[in-house]
């Protein structure tokens, strides 16, 4: 029974008791890690069905996926797998202060954390998801090289940031499917494969940050300490789980040709 | 021991007013209480479905036939749920989709809501703890939660049977279930209930996982634990790494449909067949997440109600193990119809591997019984009926293993009965024996023995007129989910539709005892039968916290010839001399 | 309170017959210094630059030697990159190295069970040709789309085939009752029905509904009744893209009549053979060369001219 | 039920009978197979049932044995006794496993028989449809033959007996499950692939032989309803007089939607020779319209749905279609002087035959199947002619249009899957017009 004593002035790392049912504080935090895994193991089948997907349609239609690949700009996933990798990289800096009881530090990391978490996925929808969607691509987008479209003179957006190109755009999931510049009818199995392992994984993302949010809230209030830091460690494997489907996800999608 | 100090009496006794109670039970994390209150889900799911089944069951009694009269009109007879005055051929659409949805609602609710739960989630949680020696379950708000998460997912598919129901069949195969009623929701919202569900079912699997590694009682090795534990932390290893991909296939299939995504859609490209290998990735192993628990009970009880040491512990502990480990490499038999014949062939010689540790376990069980001390109770019969039904479900996946026979039979009623064999005479009968079993420890109140007795035969019979006619019915060519049939079937059907309404009977009896054991039932002695297991040493019903002390291991789990059961009197149980010459473990 | 005497005591452990407590109690509690952590960072990092740099060259060797590496060299490289980071960041960002080994094996089961799931579903979809060829591709490919009721644009496409099918009729109907028409008009008619289809699945737009009415003077007549009434119907409720695929797709045939594209539509969609896919219709093939121009409605038009009308009416 | 005494009677045990393979053969497959494999599939089949029956009888024998003779005794606890035995348990589990050895084998090696046809096989086309079979002869017409069988009238496939059949099989929709109980195999379709499966029928016992005269026939439909049922038997072929024939079912096994179960064929196994005679009727190259489209309205199974005499269906009657208005579920609607005018007409049944989703009927559901790719032009000309015949504004002259020098349809370069075309056999040319 973890009831908080109101007496008691000390941070709640200090005063933390184990479940009634545990042995002691050290047993319940290696059980609680261990259920973790169980729970990443099952995560990783998740993806294992979009790997699975992938990895027959790319051998029975190699040429619908290098095509698609055509369509992505290697260097948005590269930005994307540092981001991802210094985030990962914060969060296990973080866990470190505080096991070393360096909360300040720890809160900065955290946040960095979860700066880079958002800055994925501001990547993801705005010079991924979007131009694919709209037609309008990032001016600098040089993914505009692998085919013959034209940018339309004065269809610009975000104060020119974007300018429209003719016959790009309506790369949307499912039912919108068009494929202007498609000569392989299984691109759509390229696309599938794409939005949705690209999807869920952004998905996941999004869990993770709320995860290391209530941490960051939490290590302010000092309920961490280096006694008694389970939900951080736990955090900490699911961000690094995210990174791990991500380094998977980067060269298979990004990279083929 | 501090907390016997500030309350007494057992987990049931009530917290204070009634809406106190409800509160408690509510948000109580005490493994007891969640493990009884999914017992009482389960049955009442069990009930939903039982229900449908029976209405399937109406409905095939008689096959749809348009009569022609003398005046020349015609009569369309035969259709139990579709306007009889119907005349014109075309109107046999209705009656035949209510048929679909009944048949879908039937094995949907049977596999997600209550035969994969069954005995994990009810048994399983109210007796690893206590089996184990522990005070609860190694993470008990998580316990909860896969309550609450099974409860929501049963809402979404009840939701989706309230909007018009769901006819794909429980098994979504594509491309029917993604263009099947469009602009419905129907089905997405059923496969987000079994989405949903297997969740459920995943936090379930872990938080066992994780108990019996860490939270064993001192002196408690892994050849101590009983063997139900053994068979639950198998299944329990399967549904954490088998559920997650029906995860993903069901939210695929859901993408599908709104999203028009194409990975299953022959339209875009997509492969129907790849859906099949998703889906029965997971669904096979699930067999053996649905059997697995039964034959764990089954040890248990089989020894217990026989005061035999079980024979062959390590066999059935290790062949448990080892069903969980092949299961996950046969699920092609399935689909000997529809893959490729390299990999039918492969999926073929693999499937014969799982008889193999499941026949172990048979000759085990009877092996067990030689020499033992048998005593005919509820618990019993229903063990026996287990070995009976569950030898013929299992031979009887011979042929269906076998590819040309198999070729024949596939997607027949032999299949329809070989399954219920299987599962409701495997797992069903043996949450029936466990459940008497250790009734009086879940509950402190004995059932009546008669009574019970009675209904068990009552199920046996019904069941078998029921389901081994469908034998017949697959072999001379009954396809499966078929809401009409040519005259030849028709006998076949009708024995089988009054059998059906025997089971129901039999379990109407089971009702009943359980109800007047609740009202009139005596006191349950802490260990009726007579069982080592720790959860024999606990009070019935135990204590809040199980245990008053926490137990320590001295003897293995099936001593009988060398132990005395805890809280007998010795003198009941007189030790014969030659059995004390060596106390050896196992 | 939570603790039993037994779980205070240190003889617990003796009695513990597998030591998972006191295992634990040393896995757990490790710490990973931050120059491990960053060295590690680094690691990654450098990995993730091999990774694109060697599909970058990849690319390059196939410019500077002319030669096509086979695609799996591509993904070989890449997945092994990637499992070393993966490696990496499990070993020490997730601790397993130090970690309790139990997590190590589940992590192992995991995979191994990953493994088994992708060899058998490739067992089996890659091997389906294996007895009788003709089973392992698609008939169509990219899908025939029948009896997909619910899909919107497949049931578009096919919707906008069959009402420019209807046109065409009339058209017919119409051609009959002035002259006689020719082989070369019943190409005309299912190539724009299959142009129609097709190029309304890939969306093109633009101002096509005049250049139809032009057409249709030139094959017609201007002024006849059967004229006036076709007219009267495309201009009512023709869909643009339609017309827009039926101009494009027409100016090809205007070649076709001049000699190869009639014959052409047979051979594009031969019954299929042993390890062959069939065209998603018969003028895919065409329509993929016409592709880069169709969106410049000028460019067709310029097309348009350089093929002066009444080449095909022999 | 007369179906009923039959079952009861040759499954009826007797000491003679009940000892014999035979007889329990007849209780599980109620009849031999059709086919040399079926056959083979059959042996193992009963080899397996001996097999299984056996093992039970041995468990449950001891188990029984057991639960009698150590049943537990006042006071008496049980004796010490071994709790494994190694020698024991290392033969139940090796044993076993050699048997499933040779099971499998024995499974396999008809397996590969079952899947592998032979090389002189002849190839037939067959779509499977909700809720329709379709298989495309050699001369490129369908079967005209169909038979009543319940509530539905079913197409009846003739087959020539020893003759190795291969079927290419193709869904147009679904996934459906080629059955046929007879012949002890099976084989699911799917939608955009080709799966195949080869028979090679026995010959026809001769129980069974066509009507010998329109007489004959009547007959026989008339005794049929006598009995209050409806003949389903053989249809009044002149080619075919007296001609023996065996029927076998055809079932969909692959759950397909409303009319799953009613998804059935017969296929009709007759000698060769009067096969080829009677694939010679069926040609329907020669048909004129009119006639074409009352085949291809039982052939196509549109009967499921409409009617031709006026009766309500799921979908709309034939009857008076031509020339009454008509209103859509969309709100929009068609006069009669549209439904009178043939362009607009005919125009109007291609887009509801091709793509129904576009004009639903009100009140009817959209329920139809796109027929896009299973019929060619011609045939649709047909229906159209047939509709229009139906109607009391039908055109004096008849409603058959005319050929007049009109394109060819129907090419492969179509959306027709092309497997589905008869190779080389284009049909003639016609026009939606009608002579004036």
């Amino acid at each position: 029974m973890t009831t908080l004593d109101t007496r008691d002035s000390r941070p709640y790392w200090q005063r933390y008791m184990p479940g009634h049912h545990w042995r002691s504080a050290a047993e319940e935090f290696d059980s609680c890690k261990f259920g973790f895994w169980l729970f990443l193991s099952t995560e990783v089948l998740l993806f294992g069905g979009i790997f699975c997907a992938y990895f027959i349609f790319r051998s029975l239609y190699p040429g619908a996926f290098m095509e698609g690949s055509h369509a992505l700009d290697w260097r948005w996933g590269a930005l994307n797998t540092v981001v991802l990798l210094v985030s990962s990289y914060t969060m296990a800096a973080s866990i470190y202060c505080v096991q070393t009881a360096q909360f300040s530090r720890a809160k900065l990391n955290l946040w960095i954390t979860l700066i880079c978490g958002l800055l994925f996925l501001l990547i993801k929808f705005t010079f991924e998801y979007t131009p694919k969607w709209s037609g309008y691509f990032f001016v600098l987008d040089p993914a505009l090289h692998h085919h013959t479209a034209t940018i339309v003179e004065g269809k610009t957006a975000l104060a020119g940031l974007f300018q429209y190109v003719e016959g790009y755009g309506g790369k949307r999931p499912g039912m919108l499917f068009d494929y202007p510049f498609a000569n392989d009818p299984n691109m759509p199995l390229w696309w599938s494969v794409y939005y949705c392992g690209t999807a869920i994984h952004a998905l996941h993302v999004i869990i993770g940050m709320v995860l290391i949010a209530r941490v960051l809230k939490r290590v302010g209030q000092g309920y961490y300490g280096p006694t008694h830091y389970t939900m951080v460690e736990v955090s900490g494997l699911y961000w690094h789980l995210v990174d791990l489907i991500w380094i998977f996800l980067f060269p298979l999608l990004y990279l083929i040709h | 021991m501090a907390h016997d100090a500030h309350h007494h009496g057992n987990y049931l006794t009530p917290k204070g007013g009634f809406w106190t109670t409800v509160l408690d039970w509510a948000t109580t994390v005490d493994h007891k209480k969640i493990g009884v209150m999914y017992l009482f889900a389960i049955l009442f799911m069990f009930f939903i479905g039982g229900l449908a089944a029976l209405a399937v069951r109406l409905e095939l009694f008689e096959p749809v036939r348009v009569q022609e009269l003398a005046n020349g009109t015609k009569e369309l007879t035969g259709q139990f749920f579709a306007p009889k005055e119907a005349v014109d051929a075309a109107n046999m659409q209705p009656g035949n989709n209510i048929y679909n949805r009944l048949f879908t609602l039937h094995g949907a609710i049977m596999v997600f809501m209550v035969i994969v739960p069954s005995i994990p989630a009810s048994l399983g949680n109210f007796l690893l703890p206590l089996m184990l020696g522990a005070k609860d379950v190694a993470f008990p708000r998580l316990n909860l939660l896969s309550w609450y998460i099974y409860v929501i997912g049963s809402i979404f598919a009840v939701t989706a049977i309230i909007l018009g129901g769901v006819d794909t069949g429980w098994t979504f195969y594509t491309p029917y279930s993604t263009t099947t009623d469009p602009g419905f929701s129907r089905v997405a919202i059923m496969t987000m209930a079994a989405f949903i569900l297997g969740f459920s079912s995943i936090l379930t699997g872990l938080n066992f996982v994780v108990t019996v590694h860490k939270l064993r009682a001192p002196g408690m090795g892994w050849f101590d634990m009983p063997l139900f534990i053994w068979a639950v932390y198998a299944a329990a290893i399967i549904q954490v790494l088998a559920t997650p991909v029906i995860g993903i296939t069901l939210l695929l299939l859901t993408f599908e449909r709104i999203f028009r995504v194409g990975i299953f859609d022959p339209a875009l490209g997509g492969d129907p067949v790849l859906f099949q290998h998703f889906f029965w990735f997971y669904s096979h192993p699930v067999v053996y997440v649905m059997i697995l628990p039964g034959m764990g009970v089954i040890s248990d009880v089989l020894a217990v109600q026989s005061h035999k040491k079980i024979f062959g512990y390590r066999a059935i502990a290790f062949a448990s193990l080892g069903i969980a480990g092949v299961s996950f490499i046969v699920w092609g038999h399935h689909m000997f119809a529809s893959m490729s014949e390299l990999a039918s062939m492969v999926f073929s010689a693999l499937t014969f591997l799982v008889a193999i540790p499941t026949a172990v376990k048979v000759f085990n069980w009877i092996a067990t019984l030689y020499k033992g001390s048998i005593v005919l109770n509820a618990p019993m019969v229903y063990t026996l009926i287990f070995l009976f039904l569950f030898s013929i479900g299992g031979l009887t996946g011979l042929p269906l293993g076998t590819l040309s026979t198999d070729l024949h039979l596939h997607d027949t009623y032999f299949v329809v009965a070989h399954f219920h064999y299987v599962m409701m005479g495997g797992t069903i009968m043996a949450l029936m024996a466990g459940l008497h079993h250790w009734w009086p420890k879940m509950f402190g109140r004995m059932y009546d023995e008669r009574g019970a007795i009675l209904g068990a035969l009552l199920v046996f019979i019904g069941f078998n007129i029921t389901f081994f006619t469908q034998f017949f019915l697959g072999s001379r060519g009954m396809p499966r989910r078929y809401a009409s049939y040519v005259d030849e079937f028709q006998i076949w059907h009708q024995i089988s539709t009054i059998g059906s309404f025997v089971i129901l009977l039999g379990f109407l009896v089971h009702l009943f005892v359980f109800l007047a054991s609740f009202a009139t039932g005596r006191k349950a002695p802490a260990n009726p039968w007579g069982g080592l297991t720790l959860e024999w040493v606990a009070d019935s019903p135990p204590d809040e916290h199980n245990f008053h002390h926490e137990p320590i291991v001295t003897h293995g789990p099936y001593d009988f010839e060398t132990t005395v059961p805890p809280h007998w009197n010795p003198a009941d149980y007189p030790i014969p001399e030659e059995n004390k010459v060596v106390a050896h473990h196992h | 309170m939570a603790h039993t005497p037994a779980a205070d005591s240190h003889g617990f452990n003796e009695l513990d017959p597998h030591g998972f407590e006191g295992h634990g109690q040393h896995a757990s509690h490790v710490i990973v210094g931050p120059f491990t952590l960053r060295t590690v960072l680094a690691f990654l990092l450098l990995f993730t630059a091999l990774t694109v740099a060697t599909a970058q060259l990849e690319t390059a060797i196939m410019g500077w030697f002319d030669i096509t590496l086979p695609w799996w060299v591509n993904v070989a490289v890449a997945m092994s990159i990637a499992t070393v980071k993966a490696i990496m960041v499990m070993a020490y960002f997730m601790q397993l190295k130090y970690d309790n080994p139990i997590n190590t094996v589940l992590m192992l089961f995991t995979f191994g069970a990953l493994a088994i799931f992708l060899f058998f579903t490739g067992l089996d979809l890659f091997s389906r040709g294996a007895v009788d060829p003709i089973k392992q591709n698609q008939v169509v490919a990219g899908g025939t789309g029948s009896g997909i009721t619910s899909k919107p644009n497949q049931a578009v496409a096919l919707g906008a085939k069959e009402r420019f099918l209807d046109y065409l009729a009339v058209l017919q109907y119409a051609k009959a009752k002035s002259t006689e028409l020719t082989a070369t008009d019943a190409n005309t008619a299912r190539a724009l029905t299959d142009a129609a289809a097709t190029l309304q699945r890939q969306g093109r737009g633009g101002d096509a509904r005049q250049r139809f009415v032009s057409l249709l003077a030139e094959r017609i007549g201007e002024g006849t009744p059967a004229f006036e009434q076709v007219k009267q119907q495309v201009t009512g409720t023709m869909p643009e893209p339609i017309l827009a695929a039926a101009q494009a797709e027409f100016e090809r045939i205007h070649l076709d009549v001049a000699g190869h594209g009639a014959t052409a539509h047979h051979e594009e969609a031969p019954l299929p053979g042993p390890n062959r896919t069939m065209p998603r219709t018969g003028t895919t093939g065409a329509l993929s060369e016409a592709a880069p121009h169709a969106p410049h409605g000028d460019h067709n038009g310029h097309d348009h001219d350089t093929h002066p009308a009444g080449d095909h009416s022999h | 039920m007369s179906s009923i005494q039959q079952a009861m009677t040759h499954m009826t045990p007797t000491l003679a009978n009940i000892f014999t393979n035979d007889w329990w053969h007849k209780l599980w497959f109620r009849a031999d197979g059709a086919t040399s494999l079926a056959k083979t599939t059959d042996e193992t089949g009963m080899w397996l049932w001996w097999f299984c029956t056996l093992w039970f009888v041995f468990l449950m024998a001891l188990m029984f044995y057991f639960v009698v003779k150590y049943r537990r005794r006042k006071g008496q606890i049980a004796p010490k006794s071994p709790s494994h035995n190694t020698p024991l348990e290392i033969a139940w589990t090796v044993i076993p496993t050699l048997f499933l050895v040779w099971i499998f084998f024995k499974g396999f090696w008809t397996y590969m028989d079952k899947v592998m046809a032979p090389g002189d096989a002849v190839t037939l086309d067959l779509t499977a449809s909700k809720w329709n079979w379709d298989i495309v002869y050699p001369n490129g017409s369908r079967s005209s033959a169909t038979t009543v069988i319940g509530a539905r009238s079913i197409p009846v496939f003739y087959m020539p007996a020893d003759r190795p059949i291969q079927l290419r099989m193709q869904s147009s929709d679904v996934m459906h499950s080629f059955f046929v109980p007879a012949f002890r195999t099976k084989q699911d379709i799917f939608p955009n692939r080709y799966t195949t499966t080869w028979f090679k029928a026995n010959a026809p016992s001769g129980k069974d032989t066509h009507p010998t005269s329109v007489a004959d026939y009547d007959s026989r439909v008339n005794s049929a309803k006598s009995k209050g049922g409806m003949y389903s038997g053989a249809a009044y072929i002149k080619e075919l007089e007296g001609v023996p024939y065996e029927d076998h079912w055809l079932f969909c096994a692959e759950y397909c939607g409303a009319e799953h179960s009613e998804m059935a064929a017969i296929v009709r196994i007759v000698p060769e020779d009067a096969f080829n005679k009677w694939l010679d009727t069926i040609g329907t190259g020669s048909l004129p319209p009119l006639e074409l489209g009352k085949r291809l309205f039982t052939i196509q199974g549109c009967g499921q749905c409409h009617t031709t005499d006026g009766r309500p269906s799921t979908g709309p009657t034939w009857k008076n279609l031509y020339g009454y208005p008509v209103t859509f579920s969309d709100g929009t609607s068609m006069t009669a002087e549209q439904r009178t005018d043939m362009a607009t007409f005919s125009n109007y049944i291609r887009e509801s035959v091709l793509t129904p989703a576009v004009k639903i009927v009100s009140p009817y559901p959209n329920q139809m199947t796109p027929y896009a790719g299973k019929l060619n032009d011609r045939d649709i000309q047909a229906l159209i002619a047939y509709i229009v015949s139906l109607s009391d504004k039908a055109p004096a002259e008849g409603a058959a249009p005319a050929a007049e020098g009109q394109p060819a349809s129907g090419q492969p370069a179509l959306s027709t899957p092309p497997a589905n075309q008869p190779a080389g056999n284009l049909p003639a040319n016609t026009t939606p017009a009608p002579k004036q």
